[in-house]
């Protein structure tokens, strides 16, 4: 034990930290990113053994004059481009309106998605419509781009008296079966085990529909993400798990949640399964993968995770102030730039989109949601009107059981009162 | 009508339901080919095939997220927690979110599932093998928490359970499960043999959710308990020569009040005896109740007979267990009371 | 003397201690670099070092098994878990271990750490920033329970925490942290300026856990409460004109049994407060204890005023919150009882 | 969207499962094990990109002839090999006399770790005495290979006077801080954060000592694994992570926590942490991948997964009847053989030990363990003498609190009448 003969060294604790802080300028250099159009796309049947490389490279197709390049440039129409601009375009002047909504008093809590639109409209334009949806609360895209009313969206978020979950739910945190769609939770990560169940019952009903669920770089360290992955891996359950990597989880960097030691698709290897890596900001990078991963889970070949690579351009809430924690213009410096206008120079370089057209398009989608607001606002703002108090006490239960009832009548004899 | 020990009427109920309704599917650690450490999903996988009864990783917490998207998807999951000290690393997805998912969502989505886990001591488990923690979920609301006594009772509750549409916790004092045990560990094991709430119907019936049931009439003191305890309580009236009425209450949550009030009414006198611990047991909610709902109608305190502030000790585990001599002693006193 | 707001006060704790005992670690969600998302932990890392104030992984049962293991090797880690909503994930390290650790040991190892974690609504925080679950943790035998309801208890109290060689889970009532709240939500806000609560000491004090604080001396009724609802009691005291004698537990387990008896047996009358849902809350136990030890001295039931068994609402948070109204009613309807 | 052209295809759920079952003969057949020596040893401080293949390869030292071949090979005196040797027997005769005692009722429960004994046995001797160890319920061999007192094990499975533990504990849970060995709990996993956190304690202090902790192939599928490894990749703990497949989870097989998919050494590449995969049934190769493992955390590198690679040769425990769900002469055919038999080989090809020195070491070890059970009879067994019962009240809290005096008087009083 000739290790004793040394003096034995002192151990120290390690702890990450980012590069740069407030007062730093934004910086990424040093940061590694693949060229555009480089990574090979497999057969969507090949055996995850053979994917093993894919975690740590980075799918990208638009190139930085916008040009589709490579494997990964999936076959899409020129109208479903535009969709997809005008749904990305739509959520962000959603987010712009609601969080100045927020700062008006009409809600209470707002979370935008600015720099990620890419993920959740892309993602959802490749799934199908039947495709169950297990999102975190940063996927609003998600119901824009399944043509979902933004009036319905608004009267939750100011918990008004048409609010579909009746004044229950923080703003954001959705809920729309008709749209396939699922409640989304304020405890983070709960959803990924959920969607891998969801994926098993299709799978034993022998359906066809597959689910998807998003959690974000920092919510993989928690149980949910371990569990969803060991099940979907066991039984082969047609599910995508998508990491939305946008590099923060509130103040911490994703180097605390461990992306200093892996990237978070190459979590996926540990379970045989395939882990993709993709340029988040990249509509038809974002678009292809999913794809991918759909026809895999389709043809009973089992999940995908999928690590969405991002920025989150803005505040973590409208609770949080991000200068406190990193360099302010850090956004600005990201280098795999803005997910709206990659796809618009993308559109643009092919002839089919010019800048005056964006410039209407983003007038339009604003007056869009600037009607929606009156509406909602007519309707009512936090406060203002709100459901009847006596409804808090259903769906506690399927049926109101007696100690219930009495409380309600309590609650109602007080405000009589 | 068939005897069936409590692992076989559970054993039924599960078979009982697979057969009438293709949604119905069970998992859990060991429950598949093997049929459960316990046994009572024996055969079943045999029966409905493998992607209806199987196995799954240790991973309570994963068990209980994907049962509940499974619930969300229409299925009716009936999973089982191999002891009931093993919930608690589901505890954020039983909480969080089957219990809130239909209130949060307005009734859009919810969770329509049943888990089975066995509980309580007396069977030397140690720490870890012996809790009774039905005063941790009564306490959340959107769960309905159930524990049955007996083969007759357990079947046509866990039929219930998987038929309701809410999240149903369903404890099974495990100490019972192949005889009625009355807490006196020194005599002879007794069977299920020849116990009337052992015949058992071999099809499907249900047993209400939150009726409780008396198992004793009496007049002089209203006895509330549940599980094993209800064995416990019917022997020690007997010893104790006190009348007291034994009331089962079978499901905790929601509790069975016009029983209880009805009773405790009558009796002006109340005993509660359950195995967990005792500070924020359910003992202290249903005390809590009775006082509420009875004060001027009571003679003597209610008194709680239960399981100590302590881990369950293995090699003292009758000392813990709150057996006859303890119950006796608190029946005598509440009539002493005055 | 320094007027502190209790952010300030538990700030001031933590680094009193940091700087008294090299053992002392502080980690959690966003309690590093940026000090917390309600800025308990401001400063300190700076002033500590990275090794002693770090920030985790979004995983709490991680931190809290990590914490356990720190502690099992001498330190005294002090933890954050961002919202006591959010403490379910870490369940099963803190009921099977941390409460459990000592005993199951026989005292070779134990995990001598402290929990931070904010609870109670009041800031439209909807049902996932608003739970009280103190009522599921003081059923769990090995573990201490407080919540301080002002500045000055706030920073002796997690001192003794921290210095407390049992797992201490220290709940602090968000709604507090800038100002006493008396439920009166539509008047303007306060801030601890001018409040006697708020002179806390620079240095290092203790208030011993277990002892409960009489912050309203009364004749006619004594309310037992804790957190907020200590400030909406003694409004509701006012309001109503009734002598009450407001009691602030501050210690939830183990609980000052003495100072209650004292008091319930010269009021003989008792309401008990709290923003936790009911159903087996910990006004359960609290009910049960007045009832056991001061029955005979009992004119009136014991009434609970809580917040009611259905998730905390967003929209609604005013109508479930059991606010002075609801407290004031409690108390005549004490007064009448007869 | 062409994949809407074909008709879609059913889903179906995959449910693993083992290639026999009983009524089968037992039978490994295609199972594939590497060539002993054919693994290179990397440096310690070999980077974690560098590593990536360890967890599909297998470390093996001891080949077919008993040779200790290959890079792995650690340099060990006879003098070690005959205590790993002497440390496994008296494991073995320990499991056995306590299993019968269980028979007997002199207890209420035991869990035997027959074929096993090489990973306590040679993990804790490559460790240093002071290294913490967080073991689950089948490392009994840390504690003997650690010369502990095996009269105050079995006073603890006897739950008698002298019981340790005063009784609390099922048998096999023992604790005992003189030899840095850790409580162990009866919940799964929960050790293995700890074990982390424990390190990480070290690592602040600039202490010296790491830590290290087991589960089994089945845990691995609790959030307390997820955790463990995320804190210790995120901090570079000082800790190594075990494994100990033994194939069975009480009645699953590997393959139901994920065994199929990947090599659960595989888990350790989504950390960015190394993970060595090493037959659990070669003393050598077992002390050296632990070796490395330890020199690695000892110069500040940080954690390794280890995945022990072996058979559970007997029941999971007392309670268990494994002809129930594997194939009865299963361990026999077990490709990688006996631990004891293959050191005992080793040892005879060294030309350092013989069959009748062999006997009388299985010999001696059983009496050894026959004298301390008759010492441990003496005091008692399950029942016949224990703890006091007001015992029960202490530890709870540091201090006894007033309501635990009340109870414990209540408990007295009951008595007494
Ligand atoms: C179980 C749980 N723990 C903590 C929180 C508090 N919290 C809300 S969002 C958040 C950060 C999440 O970061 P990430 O997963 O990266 O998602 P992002 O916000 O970047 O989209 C935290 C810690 C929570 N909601 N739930
Ligand atoms: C949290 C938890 N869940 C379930 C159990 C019940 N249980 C005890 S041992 C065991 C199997 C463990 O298998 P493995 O991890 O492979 O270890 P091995 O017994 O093979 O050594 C199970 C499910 C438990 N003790 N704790
Ligand atoms: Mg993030
Ligand atoms: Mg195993």
């Amino acid at each position: 034990m000739s290790k004793k003969a040394k003096a034995p060294q002192r151990l120290q604790l390690h702890v990450p930290e980012p590069k740069h802080r407030p007062g730093d300028a934004g910086n990424f250099d040093g940061l590694q990113i693949a060229t555009p159009g480089a990574m090979p796309r497999p057969a969507t049947d090949a055996p995850e053994a053979s994917l093993r490389e894919f975690p740590y490279g980075l799918i990208r197709v638009l190139d930085d004059s916008g040009k589709a390049v490579g494997e990964w440039t999936p076959a899409l129409k020129v109208d479903v481009l535009l969709k997809g601009l005008r749904a990305m375009a739509l959520t962000r002047a959603f987010d712009e309106r609601m969080q100045r909504a927020q700062r008006q008093g009409k809600t209470s809590f707002y979370v935008k998605s600015t720099g990620e639109e890419a993920v959740s409209v892309a993602q959802a334009m490749a799934l199908d419509p039947d495709d169950m949806l297990f999102p975190s609360y940063r996927q609003q895209g998600l119901l824009i781009a399944r043509d979902w009313s933004i009036l319905d969206m608004m009267c939750q978020l100011f918990s008004n008296s048409a609010d579909r979950l009746k004044g229950r739910q923080l703003p954001v945190m959705y809920s729309v079966r008709d749209k396939n769609f699922f409640s989304i939770s304020g405890n983070l990560g709960t959803q990924y085990p959920q969607a891998v169940g969801w994926a098993m019952a299709s799978a034993i009903q022998g359906d066809t529909r597959i689910a998807a669920s998003w959690i974000g770089d920092g919510t993989t360290a928690e149980a949910d993400f371990h569990h969803a992955l060991t099940f979907a891996a066991v039984y082969r359950a047609p599910v995508i798990l998508n990491v939305v990597n946008n590099q923060w989880a509130i103040s911490s960097f994703q180097g605390i949640a461990g992306g200093e030691c892996a990237t978070f698709a190459a979590r996926a290897i540990g379970y045989g399964i395939p882990g993709l890596r993709v340029d988040g900001n990249d509509f038809l990078a974002v678009y292809a993968a999913t794809q991918w991963a759909a026809e895999r889970a389709r043809h009973n070949h089992g999940p995908t995770l999928i690590e969405l690579y991002t920025y989150r351009a803005a505040a973590h809430s409208t609770s949080d102030d991000p200068s406190a924690y990193r360099p302010g213009d850090e956004a600005e410096h990201w280098p795999l730039g803005d997910p709206i206008a990659r796809l618009k120079q993308h559109l643009i370089a092919l002839g089919k989109w010019s800048d005056e057209q964006h410039k209407a398009l983003v007038a339009e989608v604003d007056a869009e949601v600037k009607k929606a607001l009156r509406e909602a606002e007519a309707i009512g703002t936090l406060g203002s009107t709100k459901a009847d108090p006596a409804t808090m006490f259903d769906d506690v239960f399927k049926e109101l059981p007696v100690h219930l009832q009495r409380q309600r009548d309590e609650l109602l004899g007080a405000m009589g009162a | 009508m068939p005897t069936m020990n409590m692992i076989q009427a559970l054993n039924s109920a599960m078979d009982v339901m697979m057969q009438r309704d293709d949604k119905v599917v069970i998992f859990g650690e060991d429950v598949g080919y093997f049929g459960g450490v316990f046994r009572a999903t024996a055969n079943l996988q045999k029966k409905y095939g493998k992607t209806r009864v199987f196995d799954t990783p240790i991973a309570e917490g994963g068990i209980l997220g994907t049962a509940i998207g499974m619930g969300a998807y229409g299925l009716r999951p009936v999973v089982e927690v191999q002891f009931a000290d093993y919930i608690y690393p589901a505890f954020d997805q039983l909480v969080s979110e089957a219990a809130r998912l239909r209130h949060r969502s307005a009734g859009e989505f919810w969770a329509p599932l049943t888990v089975r886990s066995p509980c309580g001591g007396g069977i030397f488990g140690g720490q870890t093998h012996s809790q009774s923690p039905e005063g941790i979920f009564t306490h959340v609301c959107g769960l309905k928490t159930v524990m049955p006594s007996n083969p007759h009772d357990a079947k046509g509750l866990l039929i219930a359970a998987i038929e309701d549409d809410d999240p149903v916790i369903f404890f099974e004092p495990k100490r019972l499960y192949n005889g009625p045990f009355d807490g006196h560990h020194d005599r002879p094991l007794k069977s299920w043999a020849g116990h009337p709430s052992a015949e058992v119907p071999d099809g499907h019936y249900r047993i209400e959710l939150g009726k409780a049931s008396i198992v004793r009439p009496g007049q002089d003191v209203t006895v509330l308990c549940y599980g094993t305890m209800v064995h416990v309580c019917l022997a020690a009236a007997e010893e104790s020569g006190v009348d007291a009425e034994v009331i089962d209450l079978r499901t905790l949550l929601p509790v069975d009040i016009d029983a209880i009030e009805a009773s405790v009414r009558r009796t002006g006198r109340c005993v509660i005896v359950h195995e967990a611990t005792r500070t924020g047991g359910y003992g202290a909610e249903l005390s809590a109740i009775v006082q509420e709902h009875c004060f001027w109608h009571l003679q003597a305190p209610i008194t709680r007979v239960t399981g100590w502030d302590t881990p369950y000790p293995h090699a003292l585990e009758w000392e813990y267990f709150p057996g006859p001599a303890r119950v006796v002693a608190a029946l005598k006193s509440a009539m002493e009371a005055a």
